[in-house]
Parts: C-alpha cells; structure tokens; sequence
C-alpha cells in the first residue's frame, strides 16, 4: 500500500545541500507492521516525513495506494518525534485530542475521544493544558490524538521513546490491539530492539550515509502476541539476538543470551 | 538679529508673486544699497511664522487674518509693510465654478462642495462674507481644503464643484473650458483691499523703526525696478518659485504696495466676524506699525 | 503579563502637574492643563466636538480594523512563501515610504473627499506593522506545528482557522498595538490636511487660528482615543499570550 | 552576495510601473497633478541635474537616520529594562501607552516653536517615530522562553551574561522587525515634519514642486522617496543578516 | 552533598493546585550515581527540578553541600528532557556547547568543547545550527554542553531516551568514565531499568500521588562495569529481576529469565 522506489533526499546544511537518504527502496503492505531502526541521526525522521507526505524527496517515486504522495494521503497520520512541539498549548488535552475529528458530530467525537484517552491512561488529565503535563503525558497525548482519528496508515516516530517500561509495555499492547482489530498499517521508528521485535511483522534498519537499507527482516512471530509468552520464545529471542548483531551491538546479545 | 545685528533681516516667504519685490530688492542690490542684508527662507506653509518671529525670522509675508487670529491669542505680532494690494483691474483671488456641476454663479454654491486652499485663510473668509451677501448661508457649503496643484483635477474630476484660489494656479484652473471665473472674493469685501503683507514681532517693530523704513524703501524700488524690468523680474520670480516657463511667462503681477493700510484690518477684521463668528476684542492699532 | 496598571500612569500626571504648576497661564504656545477646558468649551457649545470625535473614531477604528485583516493575511502569505515575499516586499516597501500628505489628492481623484478616501490613506501605513510582525512570527513557527494539522487531515480552511490564526494572533495584535497610534496620526493627518471631519479638521482649524487651549484640549482627547485603543488592544494581547503560554 | 538581488520584486515593481504608464497613455488616467512614469522620469532628471535632490536626499536621511539610530539605542535599551524590571513596567508603561498615543505629526508646529525652523525638528519627530515600535518590539521580545533562561540559570551565567547571551539574541528577530517598522515610520514622518514644519529635503522639496507647478519633479521626489524606502530596508536587513546571522537563521530570515 | 528532607511540591493544575511530591527524603554523597525511576509523569522531572534550584519547594529542606538550595548552586548542572528547547537555535553546535565556559580562555574552551563534542560523537557537526540536527543529536549537544562546564553534580533528564541502543551504549560508558574519573556525583532520571542498574550505586523509584520515593535499592557492583561483563554477572540479572518486580512489571522479569 505504500511503497518508495529510489528514494532520495537533500536537506540545506551548514555547508550546502546534504544527501541524507539515497536510493531507498520501501514496501509497507496493507495492515503490515514495519519497524524502522538506525542509528541517531541516520535518517528515520526524514524517512517518516516523507512517507506522511510532510517533506517532499529529492528523487524517486512515492506512492501510498498507488497514486503519488503530495502532502499528506487522507487517512495517514504521523505521530511526531518532537511532541513538545506538535501539541497546541491554547487547547486543552481533550481539544487537543478531538483535532483532527471536529469533523465528527459532537458524541461520536466524544466517545471516541474518551476512548483515546483511557487507552493512554490520560482519562483524568482532560482538562489540563499540554504545557502542565509531563513529557510522557504530551507524548500519549499525540498518540491518543492520532488513534482517535483511525488512521489507515500509523506514522509513528519514537512514539514510546518518554515512557517509562510499565506504561511503554501497556500502549505497545494497546497498538497492537488496535492494529490488528482494525487491520491498520503501522510504520514506527524505534531504537528499542526489543519493542522492534516484538511488535513488528519486518524490520528494516537505516544505515550508511547517505542512508538507505542496509538490512530487513521479517519477523515471524505467531500473533496475537503476548509481553510474557511471545517474549519466552526461542524464536523471539533468536530474532532479537539477529538484530543485535546486524547493529554490531555485542552487548544486549550476550546480556541477554 | 534679534540679538545680533539689527541690519541684517532674516526673512521668510512663500512661492507667491507677492514676494518679488524682497528678491528683485536682493538680486538687484537695492538691500545693500539701503546697508541691509538679508537671508531667505522659503517656506510653503506661512500659517506657522508668527510663532516663529524672533526665533527663526524677523520679518516674514503673512494675511491679514493671521495677523488678526495671532494678535487675539496674544502673540505679538504687527504689520511693517505692505505687500500686494487688489484693485478692479488686477484681482488675485479667484472663485471659480464648474459648468459641469452647474456653478456658474456664487449664488449657486449652496449645497455644494467648494475647494479650499485653506479654511481658515483669508480667501476663505473673504469669499464666506461674500456669500453671506449674496444671501447664500455658508454652512450650506461643503468645504473640503484641496492643494493649489491639485485644484484643477478635483474641479475636473468633479470632486469638488468649485475651487477658490490664487495665482499661479487659477491659470491653469481657468484653462478648463468648463470652467467659469465667478469673481475676486476681496473685491466683494472693497473696492481696493490688501490680503498680503509683511509683518514682525512688535518689540522688533518698536526698536527698528528706521531698519523698516529702509526695508519699505527698498521694497518701493524695487517695484520700480519691476514695473520697468519685465523680463528681468520674471527672470527672479522663475528663480524663487521654480515654475515652468510657461507659467512665468502667462503670470499677470500683482499690484505691489508697501503701504500700511490700517483701514484694511478693519475690514478684514469685520468680515472675520461676520463670516467666521469671530468675537475676539483686536486693538488693531497695534497691529500695524505706522509708516513714519 | 498582566494587563497594564494604572499605576504607571503617575509620571505622567507628575508631569501634567508640574507644567499646571510652574507653567504661565498666558503663555499662547504652551498654556497650562487647567485651560483647555476652556479651550475646546466652544466647540461643544456649538455641537461640532461629539461629531468630530465620532467621524474621527470611526476612520481609526475602522481603518485600523481594515489594516489588520490585510496585514494579517498578507503578512502571513509572504511569511509562508518565499517567492511571494520576494516578488510583493519591494512594491510593499515603496508604498509604505510615500507620505501620506501626497498620496492624499490622488485617493481623492478616485473617491472624492469622503471617509473612504480617508479609509485608503490610513490602511496602508498602518497594515505595515501588522503586515511585519505577522510574517516574521510565521516564519519562526515550528514546522511541526505546522505539519501538525496536514497530517491529520485539517482542511485548509480548518489549518487556517484552527492552527495558525491562534498561534499567530499574539504576533497580530502587538502589530496591532504598534499599527493604532499610527493609524490614528494619519486619520489627524489626512483630516488636518483635507478638513474633511473629524478631530483633526477641528485642531488643523485650531492651530491656524493660534487656539492653542484648544489645541492642547484636542490633542488630549485624541491621545485618550488612541490610549482607550491601546488599552483594548493591549489587554487582549496579554490575554491572548497567556493563554499561548507553552509557545512564548 | 548575486542571489541577494531580487529580480523577481524588481519586475513586479517595474510591471506596476509599466502599468501606470499603460493607463495614463491609454488615456484613462489623465491628471495634470498625476504624471505618468515618463514624465516622472523626465523630472526626476531635471532634479539631479540641477544638484537639488542630492540635497535633499542628504538632508533628509540624516533627520531620519540620526532620529532613528538614536531611537534603536533609547527603545532597545528601555524596552529591555522595561521588558526585565517589574516595577519600572508597572510604575511607568501606561504613561508611555498613553504619550504613545499622542499624535506626533500635530505636534510639528509646536516642535517648530520649540527648536525653529531647523534639522533637530524632524530629528524629534523622527525620534519620536521610531521610538515607538523599537520600544515595543523589544519589551515583546524579551519575554523570552522560560527553558531558555534557565538553561542560562543552570550554566551558572551571571544575570548581565543571561541579558548579553540569551535574551538579547533570543529578541533579536523581533527587535529586528522593531527597527525596520521604526526606520520607515521615521523615514515618514521626517517627511510630514519637512511638509509642514522646517522647510527642508525631500518632503519640502516635493511641496515646493507642487507649488510650482512641476508635477513630474513633484513625483519624482516621491518616487525617491518610496526607492530610499527600499534601499534602507534592505540596507537594516543586509546588516542584520550580517551581524546577527544565527539569530536571522533560527528566525527563517536568512 | 546533596540532601532533602520532607519535600513537597505542589504546582498549579487545571482544577486548582495540584500536590506533585510530598515526604521525599533523598540523601545523595558526593560521588554517589543515584538513577530515578517511575512512572509517566510521576514527579521525577519536578524532583530533579528541585534538587537543580530551578524549582523551589512548597515545603522540606532542600541543601547541596549543607548550604540551602536558592537557584542553581555552583557546579550543579542539569540536563533537561525536552532538548529541543534546551539549545539556542541562533548558536552553532560548537557555540551551544561552549556557552557554559565562556569565561575560560579560548585554548581552554576550544579543548573542552572538541573533548566534550568527540564524547558525544557530533565532532563532524560542530558548525550546524541545532535545528537541523536530528532529536538524538540535539539531545547529544546538551550532553556536551554539560560535560564541558565539568560539573560536581551532574542532574540528568532522561538523556539517552532519543537514542539508539549503540549510540546509548557508548555515553553511557563515557558518562560512567567521566564520573568516576572526576568524582562527579549524578543524579539521572531514566525509563531503562538495565541502564539504571548498570550505572548506579542507588536507585531509587518515584511512586504514589502525591509521589514519595517507594523504594530505594543499592547496586553493589563492582566498578569499572562493562556493557559486557557487567551484565553478564549474576548480581546484575538479579538485580535488574528485583527492580522489575518492584515496579511491578511481570516482562522484563521473565523475559530475560
Ligand atoms: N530541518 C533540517 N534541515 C537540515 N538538515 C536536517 C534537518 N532535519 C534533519 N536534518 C539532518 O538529516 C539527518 C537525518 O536526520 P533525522 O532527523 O532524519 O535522523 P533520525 O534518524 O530521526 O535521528 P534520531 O534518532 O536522532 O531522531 C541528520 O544528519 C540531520 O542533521
Ligand atoms: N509546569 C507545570 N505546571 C503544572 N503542573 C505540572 C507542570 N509540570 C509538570 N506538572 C505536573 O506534575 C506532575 C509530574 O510531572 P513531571 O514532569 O515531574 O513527571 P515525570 O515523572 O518527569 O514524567 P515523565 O516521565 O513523563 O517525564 C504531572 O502530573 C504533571 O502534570
Ligand atoms: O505620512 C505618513 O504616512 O505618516
Ligand atoms: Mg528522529
Ligand atoms: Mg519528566
């Protein structure tokens, strides 16, 4: 459903125009949950942006259901990386939930965005402007933002990354959930190996500079899937293993082995 | 020279033709012939000199309603010299009409919009007790102030309905072939009047008696000059108003005076308080420095 | 921020004093406080003061309200495109250096002598400020913030109404706030210049006739217009960024 | 320094003007007052022949220039003192709103009387201008993001290196728009004090012209008005970029 | 060095204030690394607030070195959680990160600043404006900025949170390095356990409402610790066993099991 052919693009530097991506190749299909890792400053933002129609790619072909991407396809929403930024400090936590859903009349807007809220645990924080939340809340406030619009395609950029392990474990379940009931296409930048693995149905990993593929991998893994279960399987711990390794990480590899 | 030398006069006028005879005075060295020296300063708006006499001039040209208006708020001005003087055959103020908006009479101005130079000149106020004559209430008469330059497009755009105006610019205003010359507003006030002259601060006035009458002397010769010396005075008046050719050439001079008419004020005086409603207590005689 | 205090203005009355104080009653060029009173009492004894100050209110108000609709949107549209900013800045720039004195008879070869001319001489120095303050806050927004409503599908008309207006309007009403004693100085200034109604045919009639009790008196009452302006205008902007207080 | 020079705002500039000679050519637009570009041409020759727009030019950017400079260093130091000292805001803000408000152009006369018929007239009146959107935009700038004062507070920066190192730069951008809203104000307003009151460069010469008659020279000194306009702009902002170029970068402006 | 006794803090909310902390006694000796764990928006940032000066508390004692704490004390330095207002976008990286030494002279500088920029890996940038560089860069530069005042106390902010496992990994080392080799002490708030367990000597767990500090832990590894060797050892998967079961989080437990 969405796929990128020969991707490229330049961004202005201190020193003139930078080559940050070059001939990525990229095929998310529908309801796929694709995990994109890399190191800080490879590239996965710009990648995302332009996969949302935000930034426009310097060369090669970008389509999403077979028509090219100029600005942002209905029905695909991106998560930010800089949440701080994204959330509208005159609103307050509902209003800044029901944005994208105004649309809506006045009690599916509101059941749906009470739904969002209790998903991210947000519930009692309605009434709170962002700038009084802590980092985390703003971040779970963008992404009950994006759920309550039921995107088709999920964009998401470190959606986790504020969040401590207990609240991080519980919203990856809650996506997942949501994903899989409503048949969703997720494409979520990470650095967590683990949550990648977990997740995901393929993993693909930003390297070289510019950046562009340098590994994918398909993860396997029965769903629905289980913190508890799904994280005892061999096959689990193998593949989390194998990325560790394709990351020339050696130690959460034997840390965890 | 208020405080420096007493010979020297710094002196401030506008464009108007009613300054000729200071330039000719100058270029032709009459000033220095009578021992004085003198420095110019044009400047379009005289409406603000009387404040300034004493600071940044000593004699400057002015109307006799500003004289008036001053001498009521209690700045001590008065009247050195005569300037132009209107007489039947050379008017120098001008209402004129425009056929398209059916103005051809003053009578006609009732209801309509006439342009200004400025509402509180003395044009104004000669041209408000003018209608007053003819039985047309002025407040029944849109003012609005429109630029000398500006006058003949408003009037042939139809912006405004007539223009009351002086030289240079009736010229040009008068070349409309829809527009009609409805008659000198000062003429309707007497037979002979004068609504241009030179003034100074009273103290200044008092203490250089003699510096004054040089200064009409020279005026008086220079007129002379002028009446024989055509295209030499011309030749002046280009240098000081900067106007085209054709214009100096088409320009009908006023009839220079330095008389000091004190019957003037008084006629001013009461056309300001029947035009304008003015109601302040004037002791013209202070207003005007006697010739001798 | 809070709105103004009143407190500040006691210097200002420290000063008034002082001239009632140490000034000459005579004096025809600064008379002291007390006497303007005085000074404007025949112009509401005749019925001409309430008039003015409404043909005057109404220019400013209107002009001003005219001249932040346009800074706004072309403020924002040169802060948003680069071309346009290009292509419009120095046409923009020529027009605002021309002095309003001149451009007076030409808007009134087109309108006449009428509150709409008046109305053109006034919007387009007063958009200026509006116009400046509107495109560099639109380019110093947050991309992301501006993304923000594109992806989640905002219509145009939503963006604009949703999103940008609200995160620009602090930008907007110091412009405003900059913008309102200029507006008003060219309302005075054309009226002056033209004596088409208002406050400034009244103190351009007042100054020729040397009233200066009675210039000092409209001045006064022009400055409070201005002031009760500002005051709004600065009230609403306090307002506003308090609510804005996550992006300031 | 090339890409600096705007083509593109030069032809529209260029095509307004091609415009209004269309019109007046064309004959609908005839006004002796309103001359086509041509003739605005015509006059703007006839006035550097004869040396008086120099002059005038001269003399009216050194009443504006030297008003306004005087005004970027009066308003930025007070509206930082302003923008960071409570009280002096509280005790003193609604007096400036309120002289603020006053109407400077009716105050040329009395400015007249005052200093005479001399250059510190408009040097006032363009002081004055100014002074207003400097002051204004720098209290506005000042209220500078919490985050960024107390990541001063945390490098132990002494309070004049939080002014010198965050606030100023951080009010840069606004000050910035401040100078240039204040350089054409004063530009401006230098010219009404010219108009009406001290009887010298460009606003005087261009009265004058109109007085005599000379519509073309008339506009032409308009024109070089609105082109002087342009150049100063561009002149505040070159400088700017130059001297503040982070500041102008993190603003969007370079 | 670094005491409080009894603190509380309440801040404004939507419906009136809100008592954020309250009870929290924390002592940390000079040299001491102490990691804070808790929940979203469970009061570390505004602990960490407090103990930096920039926040003052409704009530208790708060003293560095047993002088009371008003403002930043000499030679604390904080890292914040949100980088991307923390950086002065008109300073280049370089520039950002010399702003703290300034009164240095410029040999001086100049080596803090190249030393600090080569630990956090951004050597290359150093000329680049912060709002073109990625979030994890941004997040680096603060790093550096901190490093290069060479403070006595060091309170950290989420810091690694933007990055990558490898990225991570390395300031980590850096960071234990630095500390151990100046006598830094540090404060660090994190959501990874391991990270918590493989760089205190304490750690201790925000929790409740009003927060208090629920459990405090002391992690006798041995030091120098390695990414490979440390977590390898027994003490540290028990630990790391002991700390998720605290939070109550039944994954990390069993997963690495
Ligand atoms: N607005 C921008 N202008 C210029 N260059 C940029 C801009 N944003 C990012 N870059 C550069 O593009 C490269 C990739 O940045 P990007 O934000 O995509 O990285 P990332 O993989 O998301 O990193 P991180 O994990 O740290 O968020 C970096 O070198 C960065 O400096
Ligand atoms: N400026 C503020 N004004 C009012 N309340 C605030 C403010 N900042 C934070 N809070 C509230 O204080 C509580 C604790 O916030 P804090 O930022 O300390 O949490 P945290 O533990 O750092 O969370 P996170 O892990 O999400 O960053 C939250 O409920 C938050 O809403
Ligand atoms: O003339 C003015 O634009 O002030
Ligand atoms: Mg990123
Ligand atoms: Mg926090």
């Amino acid at each position: 459903m969405i796929s990128c052919d020969d991707l490229s693009v330049t961004l202005p530097g201190a020193n003139g125009p930078v080559n940050i991506l070059s001939g990525v190749h990229l095929r998310v299909a529908k309801g796929e949950f694709v995990s994109v890792l890399g190191t800080s400053g490879s590239g996965k933002t710009t990648l995302l942006r332009v996969l949302g129609g935000l930034q426009s790619a310097t060369g090669g072909r970008i389509t999403c259901d077979g028509v090219d991407i100029a600005g942002p396809p209905d029905g695909v929403v991106t998560v930010f990386q800089d949440y701080a930024h994204s959330l509208l400090p005159w609103r307050t936590v509902r209003r800044n939930v029901a944005l994208g859903i105004e649309k809506l009349d006045k009690t599916e807007r509101d059941s749906r965005v009470d739904e969002a809220l209790a998903m991210v645990g947000l519930s009692e924080r309605d009434g709170e402007y962002p700038w009084r939340l802590s980092g985390g809340m703003q971040q779970r406030v963008q992404i009950a933002r994006a759920l309550a619009m039921r995107p088709r395609v999920l964009l998401m950029d470190e959606p986790f990354g504020a969040l401590d392990a207990m609240t991080k474990a519980s919203l990856q379940d809650q996506l997942q959930q949501v994903a899989e009931l409503t048949g969703t296409t997720v494409v979520f930048v990470t650095h967590d190996v683990e949550e990648a693995v977990y997740l995901s149905d393929r993993l693909v990993v930003l390297s070289g500079s510019p950046a562009n593929i340098g590994l994918s991998l398909d993860v396997p893994l029965p769903r629905p899937r289980d913190q508890i279960a799904t994280k005892e399987r061999a096959d689990y711990l193998e593949l989390r293993h194998e990325v560790y390794a394709a990351l020339g990480h050696k130690v959460g590899e034997r840390a965890s082995g | 020279s208020d405080d420096g030398d007493p010979r020297t006069l710094r002196i401030a006028h506008n464009s108007n033709a009613a300054a000729l005879p200071v330039q000719v005075a100058m270029a032709e060295g009459i000033f220095a012939k009578h021992d004085l020296k003198v420095e110019f300063t044009k400047v379009e708006n005289i409406g603000t000199l009387p404040g300034t006499l004493g600071r940044s001039f000593d004699i400057a040209l002015s109307v006799p309603t500003t004289v008036i208006a001053a001498a009521q708020q209690g700045i001590p001005v008065t009247q050195v010299s005569g300037a132009t003087i209107d007489v039947q055959d050379n008017p120098t103020g001008f209402v004129i009409g425009s056929k398209k908006s059916g103005v051809t009479d003053i009578k006609q101005l009732a209801g309509k919009t006439l342009g200004v130079l400025t509402e509180t000149g003395t044009t104004h106020i000669a041209t408000k007790a003018w209608l007053k004559q003819e039985g047309v209430d002025p407040a029944s008469v849109k003012i609005v102030q429109v630029d000398g330059p500006a006058q003949a497009d408003q009037l042939a755009a139809g912006r405004v309905d007539a223009v009351e105006t002086v030289m240079p610019f009736a010229t040009g205003i008068l070349a409309d072939p829809n527009a009609v010359n409805l008659g000198d507003p000062y003429l309707e006030l007497a037979p002979e009047l004068s609504a241009i002259l030179w003034i100074a601060k009273q103290d200044f006035a008092a203490r250089n008696a003699d510096v004054l009458k040089d200064f009409r002397a020279s005026l008086d010769e220079a007129e002379e000059f002028i009446t024989g010396n055509d295209e030499k005075a011309r030749a002046v008046l280009k240098d000081y108003t900067g106007l085209p050719d054709a214009a100096i050439k088409a320009a009908k001079l006023p009839t220079y005076t330095t008389e000091i008419r004190p019957q003037d004020m008084t006629v001013w005086l009461a056309a300001m308080r029947e035009a304008d409603g003015f109601t302040g207590d004037v002791d013209l005689d202070a207003l005007v420095t006697s010739a001798d | 921020m809070r709105g103004t205090p009143v407190r500040g203005l006691i210097p200002l009355v420290v000063l008034l004093v002082l001239w009632e104080v140490l000034g000459d009653p005579a004096s025809p060029y600064f008379p002291p406080p007390s006497t303007w009173v005085d000074g404007v009492s025949p112009l509401v004894e005749s019925d001409r003061l309430l008039p003015a100050i409404g043909d005057t209110s109404l220019t400013f108000v209107l002009g001003l309200f005219i001249a932040t609709v346009l800074g706004s949107l072309v403020g924002t549209l040169v802060g948003a495109s680069r071309p346009v900013d290009r292509a419009l800045s120095p046409s923009l720039e020529f027009l605002r250096a021309l002095p309003a004195a001149s451009l007076v008879p030409v808007a009134a070869l087109v309108l006449g002598y009428t509150a709409q001319m008046k109305l053109v001489v006034v919007v387009l120095p007063a958009m200026w400020p509006i116009l400046l303050t509107c495109r560099s806050a639109r380019r110093s927004l947050s991309p992301v913030l501006l993304d923000t409503p594109r992806t989640l599908g905002l219509s145009g008309w939503d963006r604009m109404t949703k999103v940008l207006t609200p995160a620009l309007l602090p930008a907007v009403l110091l412009g405003v706030r900059v913008a309102a004693p200029l507006a008003l100085i060219i309302t005075l200034l054309v009226e002056i210049v033209t004596r088409v109604n208002g406050l400034g045919a009244a103190l351009g009639a007042a100054q020729s006739s040397f009233l200066s009790a009675q210039v000092y008196g409209l001045l006064t009452i022009a400055g409070v217009l201005g002031f009760v302006v500002n005051w709004v205008v600065t009230r609403a902007e306090t307002a506003v960024s308090r609510r804005m207080r996550g992006t300031t | 320094m090339a890409e600096r020079v705007n083509v593109l705002g030069a032809a529209v500039f260029v095509f307004g003007l091609g415009l209004w000679e269309l019109l007046v050519r064309t004959g609908l637009l005839t006004f002796t007052y309103l001359p086509p570009p041509s003739e605005v041409a015509v006059g703007l020759g006839e006035l550097l022949g004869n040396g008086e727009l120099g002059t005038a030019l001269g003399h009216t950017l050194f009443a504006a220039l030297t008003g306004w400079a005087v005004a970027g260093l009066v308003g930025v130091a007070a509206g930082s003192v302003l923008g960071l000292v409570r009280p002096v805001w509280t005790y003193s803000m609604a007096s400036l709103e309120a002289l603020r408000a006053l109407p400077i152009v009716a105050f040329v006369p009395v400015a007249v009387l005052l200093f005479g018929f001399s250059v510190q007239t408009e040097i006032m009146v363009a002081f004055y201008a100014a002074l207003w959107p400097i002051l204004l935009n720098t209290i506005n700038g000042m209220r500078t993001e919490g985050r960024l004062v107390e990541t001063g507070r945390v490098l132990k920066l002494s309070r004049a290196a939080v002014l010198w190192k965050i606030q100023l730069p951080a009010a840069t951008a606004t000050i910035v728009v401040g100078l240039r809203l204040g350089l054409s104000t004063s530009l401006v307003l230098t010219l009404v004090a010219e108009m009406v009151g001290n009887p010298a460069g460009l606003g005087f010469l261009l009265v004058t012209k109109g007085q005599a008659l000379q519509p073309g020279q008339m506009f032409a000194a308009v024109f070089v008005i609105g082109v002087t306009g342009i150049i100063l702009n561009g002149l505040v902002m070159g400088a700017a970029r130059l001297a503040f170029r982070g500041q102008l970068a993190s603003a969007g402006e370079a």
